[in-house]
């Protein structure tokens, strides 16, 4: 991937946000053909912050994100194969249907989920830094959260600990404009939220986020200022959530139809194919990574399609690591109905 | 049938009788608490503007402004405190936490702080307060947002616990809960908002906190359960007596702290046979109190060893075939009441 | 009380000062002779910051604080008779022996607690103050806490609370330098706190806490912009803790006997006393009130010595408000053994 | 005797025996296990400098420094959660809780992060940390400082406990559970740190987890304990042998998740009569599983039902007389060991 200095080559950083866009756009045809369930949290619109700072990071650094998280992985690399399938809940998805939209990740990328607690993800990320500065490795951790974590304690205990411990992290604060249907000056006293890094002697800085070079620069320069000194940051990126919070919410309770329009105008897809195009990139070859985005949505729903549910007499597999089922062979005796066939036979420790 | 395990509850009223959802019935005590006493206010995530993320306060906020359905930060445990500070105050703050497993956050607030006051300052202050959360899982929401940590909150002194399982019980308990003096969190469910069924609408009727209800009466065994959990009881109790002539009772808590072991027993005496279902895990759960309650109070009167059925015992995965086989089902039940008959002989 | 316009009359602060000097001395005597036991956090340099603070709220302000409370209890006018019978655990303590050094409060001097979690007191403060606002009444609400609380999850979901609903409310920052073996450097990445205030657009202040009079000044101005236009401060009282954490510990391992001399040098006694005579104040006057303070002392521990420990029948008395008895009349069958006597026959819901 | 429940445990090797206190033992397994094993390191508030608030970690700083004893600032949410992610890649964190009560606010981090990570991912990560921390009261801490919510982490699919009585086991069950590749919640005591016993020094001795042990064999009665509600029972039983000729056995559970219920139920089933005893709350608490299970596999052994004892149920106060009232002291179980034999025939 690309350090802050290279010059971007912005097509296939184009074709991974149309991939992101139509990807997106089939999950959510398929929920309603009822093949996808639970939450599932569209990120339309915030794809040039997704993609801009995930291109900023190092093949080693690592991610840790929260719930709306289809961008991120896909952006990381995850194949869209293995991302459709765990969404549609099968085998080989990457949490291998056991984690489904929120959930995802891959630890041969780097990318440790997909977490579904608001701010949960925030000292987890910090202690991945902890892990790294332990090390004394040039690698650093990318924590993304949302406007609305910001208000959490953990964020508060968090940046604190990266702080004084001097940790490598930059904390992604995605500023959609809104939590669910709560605005950022509804819900924080300093809406902006950039400027909360200065409580902890920390540098914070706000970018456009639906601006893809200028995301690209500021995230590549911070997460080198943490590899290399040390030193964590909190990087705001301004942008807008066309659809609602999750597929379940049409999203207009809470803002007009007016402002979703104005900031369609806006959008990140089309203002880079501009760039593109100022870049002398030709119609074809834009046409052919929107066609190439395409086609792999369409292959990951025919791989997710025809591969298998996860095998039934697993239920617990994963839940303890291997050897454990001797641990737990003495609690079998009085336990309550069915633990016998769907726990300890279940794959327990295995 | 119902009224048999309540006499306490006087009788319905002119106000009359309406089929409506669990989650109208929720709507309803808040807006005639709401209505009944100025002290009474709604806060929460999402609780205003968004009506709701489960549309239960929909409306409300139109009804009586922001100042009494208050929309909050997602900062559980600043407002879950701010509610025990304001009922110390003598306030009678109704916080919703959008579901159980968002709780865990305030957990010091509401264990460590709401639950001592009474105790731990002499007397001299209460805190009358009110926490409205589902459980519950079924809707492929994955491993943290499918649990019911019911137990561990009935299990602390200074709390009061309900859990109601019909609409008429989750407006009466709910009210009653408002104007105790004590914390008390209602527990609801995600998957029996849409359950109907007739609610006594006169406002001034509550069902008293700490009575269980004999949801259904039978002679061959005993399930006790509660909130969804007795919904699905009472589906397999209908189908079991129409298709094998089976008669199941059924005992709903609906409060969990205190704990009506009266009422149990006295079904256990009768049946001689139970089995204890809950939708969260039961190793430590709340059927495994139920067990040590039961097999005391009725040692004598037990043909069998007390059953217990509930979620199996994994973080519940996506994979809605795996969900499903995780889940205390009707068909999970049906299997559990029949193997308890049979364990009798 | 005064309130931020009125001359400060010195002389009976100093002597509220001398007395809690002298409460603590006695508390610490009468815990080696084992009758007072748990933690027991002594306050000694602290007293400036006490007693300026809570000259400067009005009879009708409310109080929350930490445990590290005996001083702001006996400031706030909770007889010591009362808060020495809390600390011997009887029957006519402030709250009824049931709650210890930890856990004074009196609820007609609109003192809410002693509260023994660190941090845990402030979203319950910030509650007080959004009933107060609720009711638009013209009171504030003063929350002490410690340095080492604002490194709490609960200090920032509070202070955001409180700017964005405009509550009033002045959070207390005592800063003692330590918490525990941790001082403020090794603890807060921000270790100016005050500054803290700004990441809520709250205003936050620093005070010298062992300048009598500059508190007061201050303390009162910021509580009377939270009374008069809702608005929420951070007032951090910069002050020293002569003994250890508690009265378990030296205080040695993590600070120099150096340190601890050149602050006794300093000790707020003293300046007070020297302010008294620049006031001209006699040295009669000055000796009637350190008497006056001595002899109520004396009187607290006499009172508490002969008062009679809480009747062992009332165990579970205040748990549950009146009338809950009934509520848990049907839960006794097969109870864990004892519960019958010692909890529903032990003044349970009386 | 206690040797009889742990055939699994290899002989006291030639590194030989010494007697220490329950303190020294916890902070022998972890000198021990950082000199193995460079990812193991120690974090939490006041651990280094201060030598840890009850001086269990005494020493350590001096000897391993400050990036592997780590003091924190008070924020048990973040470096609890730092734990986790430092686990998640392959690191092996201590994390100390100052005390169990302390562990609520970080109970997200415990309940709905470290015990997810291995199913909720599908096993392709995994989270081997530690928390260790007492529980406990006694020593008028008072309501917000002296519980034991063994059971709630307990019943947390995803999460192992345990909870040593012995010195021994102090040091065999924390080195066991440093090289678990899952979380382990290690729960210690506050009176029982200053307790003495024989330690076997052997650095690869470790206490495996899921075996409870006998901790002294009896005839008339079984009592079933863990932590120090263990050391309590013990000293009963030796008094009632001395005193009376009741002979008690006790079954050390040390394990609580997983529970191992084989070992209660063979002692059960040679006595017929049993108690469970716990530090905390008994409804809804440890000694509810322990009757659930015991009733279900000893059905038809019993001879009375199952007896439980453990604090009064009420926020702890301060008054000394009051606290002792409440507490499961020695005395208490006397009297309930002999209700319960009574009760029995
Ligand atoms: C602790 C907690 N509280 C509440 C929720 C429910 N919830 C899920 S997403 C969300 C809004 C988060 O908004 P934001 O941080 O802005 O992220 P976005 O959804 O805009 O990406 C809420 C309240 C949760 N998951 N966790
Ligand atoms: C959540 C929590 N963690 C840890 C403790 C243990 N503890 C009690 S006091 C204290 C230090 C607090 O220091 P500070 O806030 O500076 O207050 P001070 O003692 O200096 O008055 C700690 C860590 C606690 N009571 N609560
Ligand atoms: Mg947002
Ligand atoms: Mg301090």
């Amino acid at each position: 991937m690309s350090t802050v200095a290279a010059p971007v080559d912005v097509l296939p950083l184009y074709r991974t946000m149309v991939l992101i866009r139509r990807f997106e756009e089939e999950a959510e045809r398929q929920y309603k053909a009822a093949r996808i369930g639970g939450y599932c949290h569209l990120s339309s619109g915030q794809e040039a912050a997704t993609v801009g700072t995930v291109e900023a990071m190092h093949a080693d650094d690592l991610l840790v994100t929260g719930y709306r998280c289809h961008g991120f992985a896909l952006a990381r690399g995850v194949p869209p194969e293995a991302v459709m399938a765990e969404l549609f809940g099968r085998r080989d998805g990457c949490a291998h249907g056991r984690g489904g939209s929120m959930h995802l990740l891959d630890a041969s990328r780097g990318y440790y989920g997909g977490w579904g607690i608001v701010g949960g993800q925030l000292p987890i990320a910090t202690g991945m830094a902890l892990s790294l500065a332990r090390r004394e490795e040039r690698r650093a951790v990318l924590c993304e959260l949302g406007d609305g974590a910001v208000n959490m304690g953990a964020w508060h205990e968090s940046l604190n600990l990266a702080a004084v411990w001097r940790l490598p992290i930059v904390f992604l604060v995605v500023n959609n404009e809104y939590g669910m249907g709560t605005s950022v000056e509804r819900a924080s006293a300093e809406p902006d939220l950039f400027k909360r890094a200065g409580a902890y002697r920390m540098k914070g800085e706000r970018v456009d986020g639906d601006d893809l070079e200028a995301v690209i620069e500021v995230a590549g320069r911070l997460l080198e200022e943490a590899r290399g000194e040390r030193r964590p940051a909190v990087l705001e990126a301004l942008t807008y959530r066309f659809r609602g919070h999750s597929v379940a919410d049409a999203g207009l309770a809470y803002r007009t139809r007016e402002e979703i329009a104005e900031h369609r105008e806006a959008d990140p897809l089309e203002r880079t194919k501009a760039l593109l195009r100022d870049r002398g990139a030709s119609a074809e070859e834009i046409e052919a990574a929107e066609a190439a985005a395409a086609e792999a949505v369409e292959r990951a729903t025919e791989f997710a399609l025809a591969d298998p549910a996860p095998a039934l007499d697993r239920l617990a597999a994963g839940m303890y690591a291997p050897g454990s089922a001797s641990q737990f062979e003495r609690m079998v005796p009085g336990s309550p109905i069915g633990e016998r066939e769907l726990v300890y036979g279940g794959g327990l420790g295995e | 049938m119902k009224e048999d395990g309540e006499p306490h509850v006087a009788e319905p009223a002119a106000a009359g009788v309406e089929t409506m959802t669990y989650r109208e019935a929720l709507r309803l005590a808040m807006r005639q608490e709401m209505e009944r006493d100025e002290r009474v206010f709604v806060m929460g995530e999402e609780v205003g503007l968004f009506d709701g993320s489960y549309k239960v306060t929909a409306g409300l906020l139109d009804e009586f402004g922001p100042d009494r359905v208050r929309d909050t930060p997602i900062s559980e445990e600043g407002f879950v405190g701010a509610g025990v500070g304001a009922a110390m105050l003598g306030e009678r703050p109704i916080v919703e936490i959008m579901t159980l497993n968002f709780l865990l956050v305030a957990m010091d607030q509401v264990v460590n702080h709401a639950a001592k006051i009474g105790a731990m300052f002499g007397g001299e202050v209460r805190c009358p307060m009110v926490i409205r959360t589902p459980n519950g899982a079924g809707n492929q929401l994955t491993a943290q947002h499918s649990q019911s940590f019911d137990g561990w909150f009935a299990g602390t002194p200074g709390l009061k616990v309900v859990a109601p399982a019909t609409p008429d019980d989750a407006k009466g308990l709910l009210k009653a809960a408002v104007r105790d003096e004590d914390p008390v969190l209602v527990i609801e469910n995600l998957p029996i908002y849409k359950e109907k069924g007739e609610v006594r609408l006169d406002p001034e009727l509550t069902t008293p906190i700490g009575l269980a209800a004999v949801a259904r009466e039978g002679a061959d065994l005993t399930v006790v359960s509660h909130s969804f959990a007795t919904v699905r009881a009472l589906r397999v109790a209908e189908k079991l007596a129409a298709e094998r002539g089976v008669s199941v009772e059924v005992v709903d808590l609906r409060s969990l702290r205190p704990l009506d072991v009266e009422t149990v027993a006295a079904s256990v005496a009768k049946t001689n046979r139970v089995l204890c279902v809950e939708e969260g895990w039961p190793t430590y759960g709340v059927t495994a109190e139920l067990a040590a309650r039961i097999q005391h109070a009725c040692f004598d009167d037990l043909d069998a060893p007390v059953e217990r059925l509930g979620m199996a015992e994994v973080p519940l995965p996506y994979a809605k075939e795996l969900e499903l086989a995780a889940m205390p089902t009707e068909e999970r039940i049906e299997a559990a009441v029949l193997r308890t008959l049979a364990l009798a002989g």
